[in-house]
Order: C-alpha cells, then sequence, then structure tokens
C-alpha cells in the first residue's frame, strides 16, 4: 500500500496546473502504476473552508480516485471539533481558526495525534450594503467600535457626522464558526460584542441580510463575498497607510489586508491516516493541490515551504 | 358419469389425507396472534424509545443547568463562552409562528371549509379539494425555499422594516401550508352534519350563511376545534420552513418584524449537521426536543379529547 | 300580537341577502387564495428550474460546479431509501393494522395501542430525528446510512401507514371473511386469501401515500446528518446517502456561494414535485380503479 | 297575515271535519294556486301536470303511495325542492296571487311566510329557547324581552310550553320525539308564516304522540293554511278538510275529504283508500 | 361420506314431496342432534331450549319472524355464531354422534363437513375458477387436475357450468345475482360436505333465479342433508321434507312439512302460516 501511495503521489506532483486535459492523461498513467483506492474520507468543520475543500474532494474524485468517497460537511469550525475528537471521529476537520488549547488537551486525553495542515489564507471580509455609499472605507478602529459593546458607535453619524444618522445595523456567524471566534479572539481580542449583533448559521443568511439592509455590516471570510460582488460591496480597509481593498492579492502572506487575513486549516487526525492509506493519499492530494485551487474560491495561496514542509510530514506516515 | 372415465375425485377423502401437514399448519396459526402482536407493540417501543432518549439526556441536561434557568431564561446563548440556556426565546418564537400561522390558517381554511360544505356545487368541490390536497402534499423544504427566496422580498415592500430573515414570512407560509389540514378536517365534521339540520333552518327563511353560522358551525363545533388544535400541533412541530427563513437569532422579543428562532430550528441548528455528543449544548438539544414533544403530545391529546368530550349527539 | 313585522323582515331581508353574496364571494376567495399560493409557488420554481433540467442534470454526479451538477445521486439515495421505508412500514404497518382489527380483543388495551398510535401521528418529525439519530446512529452505532435514515422514516410514517392500512382492512365486508370461515378455513386463512386481498388496494392507496411523505421530509435527515458534499452513489443500504429533499436545502442555503445553485434547487423541487405527483397519481389510480366491487 | 293567538286551554276545541267545512265553505281563500306543475329530478319526471290549490285556515292532506311524489310537492310549494341541483320546473304555483318562481321574491322571504315541518324531528343541537329564537333572531329581533315572550308564545301554540317551561335552556335532543317534532312545530310558529307544510310529521312519533299532534294540527288550522302529507289514511280522514291523492306524479283525485273518503270518483282513489295497492 | 354424482340433464328429477316423505321414512338417519340449547348474545337471549334433529338426505325449513333466531340456529350448528365474542351457549349439538362443543372437535374440520350458504350471495373477489377452487386449496389439494375435475363437479352440481364454462377465469362479480348465488353452492359443494346450511338463500334473488336455486335444493337433497331458513312460506312447503317453526328463539313447532302447513297443532304456528302475524 505504502508503494501505491508514493507513486502515486509522485503523479501529483508532476500534475501542478490542474487542467481537465492534464489530469486525464495523468489519470491514464495512474491506472498502470497506482491500484485503486477504496473508502470513504470523512470531513467535516469549517463552512469557511468548505468550498475549498469541496472542491479538492470533487477533483479528487473525478480525476484520481473513483474508489474512495470523499464526503464533506460543514456544522462550523467548533461543533466539528466535537466530531473530531472522539473515538472513531472525523478523519479531517476544517478549521478557520487555530485548535484551541482545550481542543489539543481533549486529543491528548483521547490519545489521538493531530496534525495540523495549514491550507490557505483567508481575510476577514467586512461588507456592507449596495447602496451604502458612505462607508466604502474605514480604519480597523472604526470597524472595531462598530462591534464592540462599548465601541460607543451605534449609529453611522458617530463614526463620521456626515454620514447618515441611523442606526447601524451588525451581522456575523454565530459562535459554531471559527470565523466567529477569529473575529472575537483576534481582533475584538475577546470583549464582548455589541448586545445586538445578529449571529447567523448560514452565511447565505448572511449574504441574503446584508444585500437588504442599507444599514447593514457583517464580517465573513473573503469567499462569501467575492462570489457575490453583484449583491455586496466590501469595505476597504485602512490599517494606518490608506484603504486597502480586499483581494486575493491583498489577503496573502505580507499583503496589505495582512492584518484581517487568517490562516485557515484541516486537521489530519493522523491514526486514521496511518490506519486508512486513501485518508493519506487525499490529504497528500489536499496539500498537493490545494494553492491550484485556492484562487478559485476566494483563498490565498500559502507559501510553498508551508505547503512542502506539510508534504513531507505526510510522506513520513507511509 | 363424469366424461373421464377416471374415479370421481372423493374431495372428503382428499382432505383427511391433508390432515397431517395442516396440524402442523395449526400449530403455525397458533403463533399468529403472538407474532402479530409482537409487531403491532413497536408503536409502543416507538413511544417509549422517544420519552426515553429525551428523558435521560434531558435529565443530564437539568444536572448541568437549573431547570429554572431553563425555563424562566430569557437569555439563550449555548455557543457562548458563558452559555445560557433560557428556553423562553425559543417559546416565544416558536408560539409566534404557530399564532401567525394559525391567524392565517384558521380563518381561511375555516372559509374554505364552509365554502366547500355550504356554498360549492359538487362540480367545485370536486376539482377544489385535491387541489388543496397537493398543497398539503407539498414538502416543507419547498415552502422554506418559497418564503425565504418570495413571501419575504414580497412582504417587504408591504413592510419596509422587514428583517430579511423575521418570523413573519415563514409563519405565513406555515399557515397556507396548514390551510388544507384545517379545511378538510372541518370539512369532514360539517358535511357529517345533517343535512335535516340545514332544512330546517332553511325553511326557516335563513340564508345559506345563517345556515352556516348559527346551525352547520355550532353543531360541528367540536370538530372544528379539534382540527384547528390539530393544526397548532404540527405548526408547532413544523421545522424546515422557520429554519431557512427565520434564521437563528435568539433574541427574545415579540417583534413579527425580526429573526426569532423556534424549537424546531434550533435543534436543526445545534445538530447541524450532526450533533457533537457529550456537551451541553448537545443536552440542551434534547431539553428543547423534550419541551417541543410535551407541547405537541398535549396538544393531539387536547385534540382527541374535544372530539371525544363533544361529539355532537345529533 | 304581532312579533314579526313584514316591513322589518323585508328590509332585513335585503341585507341580509347582501350579506350571503358578499360572504359567498369571501369564502371563494380564501377557497381560491390557497390554489393561488399553490400556482405561483409552481410557477416560481418552474420558471427558476426548468430550464436546468436536462439528462446530464438527472443522470450527473454532485458537483460544486453548477453546469456539471446532477442529482442522480439523490434519486438513487430516495431510491434506496425506499428500499428500507416500503418493505418495514408495509410490514410493521400492515401487521399493526390486521392485529388490531381481527386480533385483538376491544378493549382497553386496543384502545390505547390506538391512542397512542394517534399521538404518534402527531410527534414532529424532528424529533423523530433525534429518535434516528440517538437510536440508529449512535447507539446502534449504523452512523449516517440508509439503512438509519430509512428506519427513522418507517418510524415517521408507521402511524400514517397503520390508519390507512386499518381503514382498508376495515372496509373489506364480513359476509367475505364468513364465506371463507364457512368452508372450514382457519383465520390466518381467511385474512390471508380473502381479507388482505381485498383491503389491498386500500392498503397500497395509503402506502403510497405515506410514502410520499417520507420522500418529502427533510428534517429528520438534517438531524440524522447528510454530508453537503457525497458524490459516490449509494449502492445498498448501508452506504452513506443523500436525498432530493437534503439537496434542495443544501442548493438553498448555498446559493450565496454559487448563484446558481438557487437554480438547481428549483430543478430539484421540480423534479421532487414530479416524484410525488407521480406517486399521487398512482395511489389515486389504484383507489379508482379498485374501488369496492364487492 | 294571521298572528298566533296565545291559547291557555289547549283542550277546549274539538269540532268534527263537516263542521268545519260547513262553516268554511264560503270565505275561504286560495293560498296557494298550483297549475300544470311539471318537475323533473334530471331525466325522471316527479310531477306532472299539477293543478292543486291550497285555501286558507284548511288543513289540506295528500296522499298516495311511496314514490308518487307528495314530497317532492310539499317542497316545492316553499321552494325547497330546488336544493336538488338537478330540479327543474315549469308550470306556475301562485303565493297570494303572486307567482313563487317571480324573480323578485326571494325564496327566503317566501320561506318565512311559509313554514315547514318534517318527517323526522329536526331540532339544532342547541337549547330549546335558541330552537324556537332562532327564526325570530336570524329575521333581526334581538330584544331579549320580545324573543322571551316569543319563544313562550310559540311553545304555547305547539302545546309543548308546559312539558319545558322549566328546561327551556336544556339542549332540545334531550326531549322524547314526540316532544321534538312540537319542538320543530313551535320554532316554525315563532315567525308568524301564513301556510305551514307538514311532510308526514307524525311518521316517527308512537301513538299518543301522534294523537297530541294531530289535535295540535286541527287548532292550528284557525290560524293557518295547513298542508300535510301523510302515509295514514285515517289520519288524513281525521284532521284534514281536503285531501289530494298522489298517484305516479299525477294528482288522480282532489277534493273533500268526506268525498274522497266515501265517495271517491276515481276507481284508483277507492282501491287505494281500501287498502288494495301501495 | 358422500361423493357428488354429476348429473347432465338436471331438471328429470321432479318428484312431489309426499313422495319423498314416503320414500324416506324408515331410513333416515339423524345428522344433527340438539338439545336444550340455549345461547346468549351478552345479555339477550337469543335461542331458548331448542330440541332438534336434521336428518340426512332431507330438507329441514325453518321458518318464523325476523329477529326469531333462525339465523342464530343456522350458525351455532357450524359454529359460525362463535365470530360474535359475546355469545354464550348451553345445551348440546350432537353431529354423527359427537357433540360439536367437544374440545377434540376443530371448527375448522365441522365447517368443512358443514358447508354454509349466506343470504346475500357472497363470492369472492376472484375468478370463478379461484372461488371454487379456494376451499380445497386450504385444505391442501394443490394438484391442478384434481382442481380442475372439482370445478368442473361443483359447478355442474350446481347447475351453473353450462353458463359459465366459456369464462371460469372472469371475476365472479360479473355474474348475475342468480348465477352467484349458484355459485356460491357450488363453491360449498366442492368440498363435499355432509350438510348444507342455507340462511335465506333466495331472498335476493328474482323470482326466475329463485326457481332455479330451489329446484337445485331438491335436488341436491340426494346426497347432502339441508337445513333452510326462509321467510317465504310457500318456499318451504315447496321444498323441504321438515319444518320447524321458531318464535322468539323457541320452537314452537317441528314435524312433516305437510303437517305443519295442513295440520298445525300450535295455534301460533297456524296463525303464522295464515299471515296474521310476522
Ligand atoms: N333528490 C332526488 N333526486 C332524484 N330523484 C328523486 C329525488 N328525490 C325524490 N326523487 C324521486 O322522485 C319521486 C318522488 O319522490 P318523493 O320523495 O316526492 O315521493 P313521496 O311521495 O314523498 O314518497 P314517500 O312516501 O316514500 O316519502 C320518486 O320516484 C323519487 O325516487
Ligand atoms: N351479533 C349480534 N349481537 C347481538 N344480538 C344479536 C346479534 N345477532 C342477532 N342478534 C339478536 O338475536 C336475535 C335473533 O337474531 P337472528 O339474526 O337469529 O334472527 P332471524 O330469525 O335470523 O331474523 P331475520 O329473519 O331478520 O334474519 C335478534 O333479536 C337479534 O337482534
Ligand atoms: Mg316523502
Ligand atoms: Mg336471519
Ligand atoms: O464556518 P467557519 O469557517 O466560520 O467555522
Amino acid at each position: 500500500a505504502c508503494q501505491e501511495a508514493s507513486s502515486e503521489k509522485e503523479d501529483e506532483k508532476e500534475e501542478t496546473n490542474t487542467e481537465e486535459n492534464a489530469s486525464d492523461n495523468n489519470e491514464e498513467e495512474n491506472k498502470e502504476e497506482t491500484a485503486d483506492l477504496e473508502g470513504s474520507v470523512v470531513i467535516d468543520g469549517s463552512g469557511t473552508v468548505f468550498p475549498l475543500m469541496s472542491k479538492l474532494a470533487e477533483n479528487y474524485m473525478t480525476n484520481e480516485q473513483e474508489g474512495v468517497s470523499v464526503e464533506v460537511s460543514r456544522a462550523g469550525t467548533s461543533a466539528g471539533f466535537k466530531k473530531f475528537l472522539v473515538e472513531d471521529g472525523t478523519d479531517f476537520n476544517d478549521a478557520s481558526r487555530q485548535i484551541k488549547d482545550e481542543e489539543k488537551a481533549k486529543a491528548e486525553e483521547l490519545g489521538m495525534e493531530v496534525k495540523e495542515l495549514k491550507v490557505a489564507l483567508d481575510g476577514l471580509t467586512f461588507v456592507i450594503n449596495k447602496e451604502n455609499d458612505w462607508a466604502k472605507e474605514m480604519t480597523d478602529e472604526e470597524l472595531r467600535k462598530i462591534f464592540l459593546a462599548d465601541g460607543g458607535v451605534t449609529k453611522w453619524s458617530d463614526i463620521n457626522p456626515d454620514w447618515p444618522d441611523e442606526k447601524i445595523n451588525t451581522y456575523g456567524p454565530n459562535e459554531n464558526h471559527g470565523t466567529y471566534e477569529f473575529f472575537y479572539e483576534n481582533i475584538l481580542e475577546e470583549k464582548d460584542l455589541v448586545e445586538d449583533v445578529n449571529l447567523q448559521q448560514e452565511y447565505s443568511t448572511l449574504v441574503k441580510m446584508i444585500e437588504e439592509d442599507k444599514n447593514g455590516i457583517a464580517f465573513f471570510g473573503f469567499g462569501y463575498y467575492v462570489n457575490n460582488t453583484d449583491k455586496l460591496q466590501a469595505i476597504h480597509v485602512d490599517f494606518g497607510d490608506g484603504p486597502v481593498e480586499p483581494s486575493l492579492d491583498t489577503i496573502a502572506e505580507d499583503g496589505d489586508y495582512a492584518d484581517f487575513t487568517r490562516p485557515v486549516f484541516t486537521y489530519l487526525n493522523v491514526d486514521l491516516a496511518k490506519e486508512k492509506t486513501h485518508v493519506l493519499d487525499y490529504a497528500l492530494y489536499v496539500m498537493n493541490n490545494v494553492n491550484e485551487v485556492a484562487g478559485e474560491v476566494g483563498f490565498a495561496p500559502i507559501p510553498d515551504e508551508e505547503v512542502q514542509e506539510s508534504i513531507d510530514f505526510l510522506e513520513g506516515l507511509k | 358419469m363424469m366424461q373421464t372415465n377416471r374415479e370421481p375425485v372423493h374431495v372428503q377423502e382428499l382432505i383427511a389425507k391433508k390432515k397431517q401437514s395442516k396440524n402442523l399448519f395449526l400449530k403455525f396459526e397458533k403463533s399468529i396472534p403472538v407474532i402479530l402482536f409482537l409487531i403491532a407493540s413497536i408503536s409502543i417501543l416507538t413511544t417509549i424509545g422517544i420519552i426515553y432518549t429525551l428523558l435521560s439526556e434531558t435529565i443530564e441536561f437539568f444536572q448541568e443547568v437549573s431547570i429554572v434557568e431553563f425555563f424562566t431564561g430569557t437569555v439563550l446563548k449555548p455557543l457562548s463562552q458563558n452559555p445560557k440556556f433560557g428556553v423562553l426565546p425559543l417559546i416565544t418564537g416558536t408560539l409566534t409562528s404557530t399564532l401567525i400561522a394559525m391567524l392565517v390558517a384558521a380563518p381561511i381554511g375555516l372559509m374554505t371549509a364552509i365554502y366547500l360544505s355550504e356554498f360549492a356545487s359538487e362540480r367545485i368541490r370536486k376539482i377544489c379539494k385535491p387541489l388543496l390536497e397537493i398543497l398539503a402534499g407539498i414538502p416543507t423544504i419547498v415552502y422554506g425555499f418559497f418564503a425565504f427566496t418570495f413571501v419575504t422580498p414580497l412582504l417587504k415592500h408591504i413592510i419596509p422594516g422587514l428583517e430579511t430573515t423575521n418570523i413573519l414570512s415563514p409563519g405565513i407560509v406555515m399557515g397556507i401550508m396548514i390551510i388544507p389540514m384545517i379545511a378538510s378536517l372541518s370539512e369532514d365534521a360539517m358535511t357529517s352534519v345533517p343535512n335535516a339540520m340545514r332544512e330546517g333552518a332553511l325553511a326557516l327563511g335563513a340564508t345559506k350563511l345563517e345556515v352556516a353560522t348559527r346551525v352547520v358551525i355550532p353543531a360541528a363545533f367540536s370538530g372544528i376545534v379539534a382540527s384547528i388544535v390539530l393544526a397548532i400541533s404540527r405548526a408547532i412541530g413544523e421545522t424546515m420552513i422557520v429554519t431557512i427563513a427565520s434564521g437563528s437569532s435568539k433574541s427574545f422579543t415579540f417583534d413579527i418584524t425580526e429573526s426569532m428562532q423556534t424549537m424546531t430550528a434550533y435543534i436543526v441548528e445545534v445538530t447541524g449537521g450532526d450533533a457533537p455528543a457529550g456537551s451541553t449544548i448537545y443536552y440542551s438539544l434534547y431539553a428543547v426536543a423534550m419541551t417541543l414533544f410535551v407541547f405537541t403530545l398535549l396538544m393531539n391529546l387536547f385534540a382527541r379529547y374535544i372530539s371525544k368530550k363533544f361529539k355532537e349527539d345529533y | 300580537m304581532k312579533y314579526v313585522d313584514a316591513g322589518q323582515v323585508q328590509k332585513r331581508m335585503n341585507f341580509r341577502l347582501l350579506l350571503n353574496a358578499f360572504s359567498k364571494v369571501i369564502f371563494f376567495l380564501a377557497t381560491i387564495f390557497g390554489l393561488v399560493v399553490l400556482g405561483i409557488l409552481i410557477y416560481r420554481v418552474l420558471s427558476d428550474g426548468i430550464s436546468w433540467i436536462n439528462i446530464d442534470f438527472l443522470t450527473g454526479k454532485q458537483s460544486t460546479m453548477p453546469e456539471k451538477a446532477g442529482i442522480l445521486g439523490a434519486i438513487l439515495g430516495t431510491l434506496w431509501l425506499m428500499v428500507v421505508v416500503a418493505p418495514v412500514t408495509m410490514f410493521f404497518g400492515v401487521g399493526t393494522a390486521i392485529y388490531l382489527e381481527l386480533y385483538a380483543k376491544k378493549g382497553r388495551f386496543q384502545s390505547f395501542i390506538q391512542t397512542n398510535i394517534a399521538n404518534l401521528a402527531g410527534v414532529p418529525s424532528i424529533v423523530y430525528g433525534i429518535l434516528g439519530m440517538t437510536v440508529f446512529v449512535r447507539a446502534l452505532d449504523m452512523g449516517n446510512i440508509v439503512l438509519a435514515g430509512g428506519l427513522t422514516m418507517s418510524l415517521l410514517i408507521l402511524p400514517i401507514t397503520i390508519v390507512a392500512s386499518q381503514e382498508a382492512i376495515r372496509a373489506v365486508p364480513n359476509h367475505l371473511g364468513e364465506a371463507s370461515y364457512g368452508m372450514g378455513a382457519t383465520k390466518w386463512q381467511t385474512i390471508k386469501n380473502i381479507i388482505l386481498p381485498a383491503a389491498l388496494p386500500g392498503i397500497l392507496t395509503g402506502a403510497i401515500l405515506s410514502l410520499s411523505r417520507a420522500i418529502g421530509e427533510t428534517a429528520p435527515l438534517v438531524v440524522i446528518g447528510i454530508p453537503a458534499l457525497l458524490i459516490p452513489f449509494p449502492g445498498s443500504i448501508f452506504d452513506k446517502f443523500t436525498v432530493l429533499p437534503m439537496q434542495i436545502y443544501y442548493w438553498t442555503l448555498d446559493s450565496s456561494l454559487v448563484e446558481e445553485y438557487a437554480y438547481l434547487a428549483a430543478a430539484t423541487i421540480i423534479v421532487l414535485l414530479f416524484v410525488l405527483l407521480l406517486l399521487n397519481t398512482t395511489a389515486i389510480v389504484i383507489r379508482n380503479k379498485f374501488q369496492k366491487r364487492y | 297575515m294571521s298572528a298566533i293567538t296565545v291559547m291557555e286551554q289547549p283542550k277546549v276545541k274539538q269540532r268534527s271535519n263537516v263542521e268545519v267545512l260547513r262553516t268554511a265553505e264560503q270565505e275561504k281563500d286560495v293560498v296557494f294556486d298550483t297549475q300544470n306543475l311539471n318537475l323533473w329530478y334530471g331525466d325522471t319526471q316527479a310531477l306532472k301536470d299539477i293543478d292543486l290549490s291550497i285555501r286558507e285556515k284548511e288543513v289540506t292532506a295528500i296522499i298516495g303511495p311511496s314514490g308518487c311524489g307528495k314530497s317532492t310537492y310539499l317542497k316545492t310549494l316553499n321552494r325547497m325542492v330546488e336544493l336538488v341541483p338537478t330540479v327543474r320546473t315549469t308550470g306556475s304555483i301562485q303565493y297570494k296571487g303572486k307567482s313563487i318562481f317571480d324573480r323578485s321574491l326571494r325564496v327566503e322571504e317566501l320561506r318565512t311566510q311559509v313554514g315547514m315541518v318534517f318527517q323526522k324531528p329536526n331540532p339544532f343541537p342547541k337549547s330549546i329557547y335558541e330552537n324556537i329564537a332562532y327564526g325570530p333572531k336570524i329575521h333581526g329581533i334581538k330584544n331579549k324581552m320580545i324573543l322571551d315572550e316569543i319563544v313562550e308564545k310559540s311553545l304555547r301554540g305547539a302545546y309543548i310550553w308546559d312539558e319545558v317551561k322549566d328546561r327551556l335552556h336544556d339542549n332540545a335532543y334531550g326531549l322524547s320525539g314526540g316532544q321534538q317534532q312540537r319542538l320543530c312545530i313551535a320554532r316554525c310558529l315563532a315567525i308568524e308564516p301564513d301556510v305551514i307544510l307538514m311532510d308526514e310529521p307524525t311518521s316517527a312519533l308512537d301513538p299518543k304522540s301522534t294523537l297530541k299532534v294531530e289535535e295540535l294540527i286541527r287548532d292550528l288550522k284557525d290560524d293557518y293554511a295547513i298542508v300535510i302529507v301523510t302515509h295514514n289514511m285515517q289520519q288524513a280522514a281525521r284532521i284534514s278538510d281536503r285531501t289530494a291523492f298522489f298517484l305516479e306524479g299525477e294528482v288522480v283525485e282532489y277534493d273533500k275529504t268526506d268525498v274522497i273518503f266515501h265517495e271517491p270518483q276515481d276507481r284508483r282513489t277507492e282501491d287505494y283508500i281500501n287498502g288494495r295497492f301501495g
């Protein structure tokens, strides 16, 4: 099984630009070198990472291993960890924040080896209604004030007297989501959110809410913004050096938007990966292809060294 | 005398010969009531199963959260760092959506029933009833989709302050979904009022409306009330419409233009595709489900009680 | 002395008749209201989805790319679900109905079971979902496979099936059974050879209608947990699966991610409604064709 | 239009038919004048060329074998027959000189003036009081005092007041069959009609109740025109002034009751009366 | 046990009752011997102290007014009455010398030997063939050839073969009422019982069909003991050898048919036969 997996890996490395044709050709080559794998890979977790993971899963199943069934759910980062950190849990847990100490402790308690695989970079994007023509640019500090309970801002005019004297309606994903926790921990530094913030389980609901609320402002992953540029506009955030529009370039490593950029991960149950060849194979596939796919679904790629580091680790498991 | 020149068949002798195998069969026959009884007990097992699962985890939950806090708390923040488990926001959400649904379904359903049983010609009735049944047969997910993508935007034109997710729109759509239920059950109750009673009133010079409102409805009253109670129970338990169209905000409010969460929607949200076992949130699921179950059970028993107790004696 | 004044009666008559006519119109409009909504609903779904329905959509695999996405997986999932639900509910539903109608002594116990069944029919579907998740998925450790979903759905529609079967059995005239007993048939022979065949159309009609309920249910499956992306087709009752309503649910939710998903959801709704219409028509045809010939 | 005279001692008036007829002969006006009436249920003709006039302050009995159209004719008089959607009629019926099929005449009005009592007592599932008050109420009488008075008067008029006065607010279904039927008559009296149509009003009653109702009918005719359908020839002979014999949708013979019963002109009438068929 | 003799010309045997009785007198054995039979439905007694013996190769008629217990008695003979859960019996019925209430005797066995034909023709909703083959099949006879033979023989025995032989596999509901009743008799013959119980077998039939069935009954008695309940006294007189007159659950009189009809011993029998009540 090890041999099969390793030869497969080489193919994948060659197959950098994932074009339909290229992969088709590769597939034929694979047929000769690797046996078909079978089994299922179970992924749950972040809704932010879901588009990326589902894309990868689909490509894997159509182009690489038809016999392997990769199923992707998206209960949210925290909910996902709860299903990951149990006996015979999920194989991967997507996360839009880093694993927490108590979650690590839980893994240790179970004697479970967990590997963090950084897969992409996501810019936390603040979106407003299309008709909002005043708040297109804001400083990071102003954004914080809008969302903080004691930020002193409830109306647009509290920020800028020229802006409408209307109440700001704040929205965001609920606590099931890593996005919320990233926002709460890293941006608000664990200070309380405004009392009436409207937290939702579904991103689609948030998109719709901002689309229809002139005074609404919401935060979520960049991916949910780029797919809805016709309905929403993103706030250009001024981190001190002038307003920066979130984009694949700016949210990249060391980009101008980096302050609001966060890495997103998938966590691998290493024990299961050792046990099941196809899980490891899929993990390798993810790392080998993630940077290609990331852009399509609104993520910035991570540096090649980091990818290589993960790949080396995974290779070591064989 | 038979055309065939074989010995005539002697059936009773043949039967006697087969007796042996018949005896075996009769033994099997004896066990049939027992087998069927076991099969029938599945329905009781189901009830026991529901009550047992809900109850045992609910008890677990109440060891972590006080029962008083649960039933009187107005703050529901199951996921936050220091979670709060007040069920009142969910109860108000559920009751509000049910109330809205009933405000739509009860009058329209009743008027439909009256029209079909008292005014409509046989032909119209024959056309309308199956069409209404289609309405009842549409999956709730479709209604959810409809509420979210059609009714809410439509209502926004009328009520500008309406939020994108609100309890009003799913409430209305739920009501529409329930119309056929009230209409058909009430119509059954009304048509079972004997015609002699209608004739008695008509012969006094009553109009059809007067016959309907003063004779038929009072006579069919228990059936009508039972249909409404059953519809309430249905509305309380309805899940997908509210899940899709009312969002998941858990504020304790009575503003129907805002998003409210119902008990059912809470269950969907918390399971979020697959509930993580063992946590307080997980147990809260059962506590909420238990509350929901008790609510609907009471409604069902109440409906049965009404239709039995006040069975019309004409 | 005269109490009923003719003139007054006359005057009031105008008002009463007007009110009567007016109410008739209002009641008619109320009746039409539901149908109008039905019309709008169907029109919207059709206009959004019909152009997305083609062979590739019906026979394709699930995909994140709208132009490649298909729903064969969901259709097969629905079919596999029925492979579990249909026999299980038929077996338990008809069995229970036979017991209650033909074996159980009329009395407290029988009426207790009957009340219990009526109450089960009113239990919200999501509660069945929780039961299924707790018992089949977790306790029996099946995971979210077809079998677990199917058993959950079976429990959900069992009460409806039982009641429909009971009615069908009750509708079989007594004299048929008597004729059979008179020939020396045993009770079971009579049930098997005479009563059940005569009740079968009614039982089937009821069963099909309750199956269509199971096909349209979403909530219990949401609780049991159906993956948002599951490309392989289910091949047995032990496989993971998705069904049409779940696909609609996910596509509706994800329409913010990819706008076209909304159309895919609408197209899937069309397919689902078509399947339900087909089932209901079958039920009606069976009902009409075999309606009481005795 | 006549008002109900409240009778305190209901049993005083017992006159023979002959006497009634004698005093009546000249003065009585025609209330219902039926001419050439034909009626079809769908394709089957139930009434054929009916000519019949119903007179004020008389009891007109309609007899005939089952299915001959008695009920149909009765229900045509207050147009209740039109509740059957397939019904079609030709010919004319004049009520006090006006055609009842006239478009300007509303059925509700007609039925207010032409009361009806049915074969099976059909009280509403309400209290005794509400049963009687129903008619006046729908005609707009709301005053509680007036209603009380009407209820009492009507119940007295139907000879049932004494039996029910202590339980006016009990459900009417607690009454016996005979009481229920008298209640239905009282209900009819409450709207002070001119004509009362009765379709076998005693056929569901025991002999004792039957006698009571017959007695009541005899008294009511002082104020009302009464048309009664009956299967019971003795009853027709006992209480009616005129009798019409129906056969297969036709009026075979219509005359004073004693003529019909003692010197029928038509062979078929004679046969029927002597129990030779039906 | 008797076998059916298939008759090619069913109409040859037409003997008068008297002749039948004469030849029968000595030889006939008692098939059913009822003694002291009492039967209750819950608390109401439907049969009181019945003593009655049914003889082989005879037609025994049971007459009496409605509700007197005729059907109940008939259904007691093959224990069908026990399908009503509240039934309670005392007394004895011997079938060929053995008590039918004996625990060792299974009702199914009894009913195999004692066939029954009901008031309303009640064929199964199956083909004609399947209707006849039903009995043999449930008793384990599966051989297609034997079944074919039984079906033909039984249908011939019930004089209906010629009418249905070309459509054996059509649904039995396509037959007329009279044909259906003869089919039911054929169905009963198919298991070659010793006794055939008939509960008003012709009351749902038109006169022509009735005559056909009566003729059939007269012929069947050569091989079977037949008990027939009938409302129709002429019928009883026409076809039966003995007649029992039931009244309010009791046997008022039981004797040869001509005795019952011409010199009844009991006043009530005479009254009933002369149509003075019932
Ligand atoms: N609703 C109806 N639809 C069709 N035919 C009807 C209807 N009502 C009555 N008929 C037919 O019209 C004929 C007259 O019926 P009607 O009820 O007037 O008879 P009747 O003299 O009152 O009989 P009875 O003494 O049995 O009450 C009958 O042949 C009957 O079958
Ligand atoms: N299932 C039953 N439960 C209770 N009482 C019954 C039942 N069947 C019959 N009876 C009563 O037993 C008495 C005899 O009934 P049975 O049917 O034997 O009368 P019958 O002579 O056959 O009358 P008919 O000529 O009307 O058929 C009747 O008073 C009847 O009401
Ligand atoms: Mg009549
Ligand atoms: Mg009988
Ligand atoms: O859905 P999340 O990425 O916010 O966990």
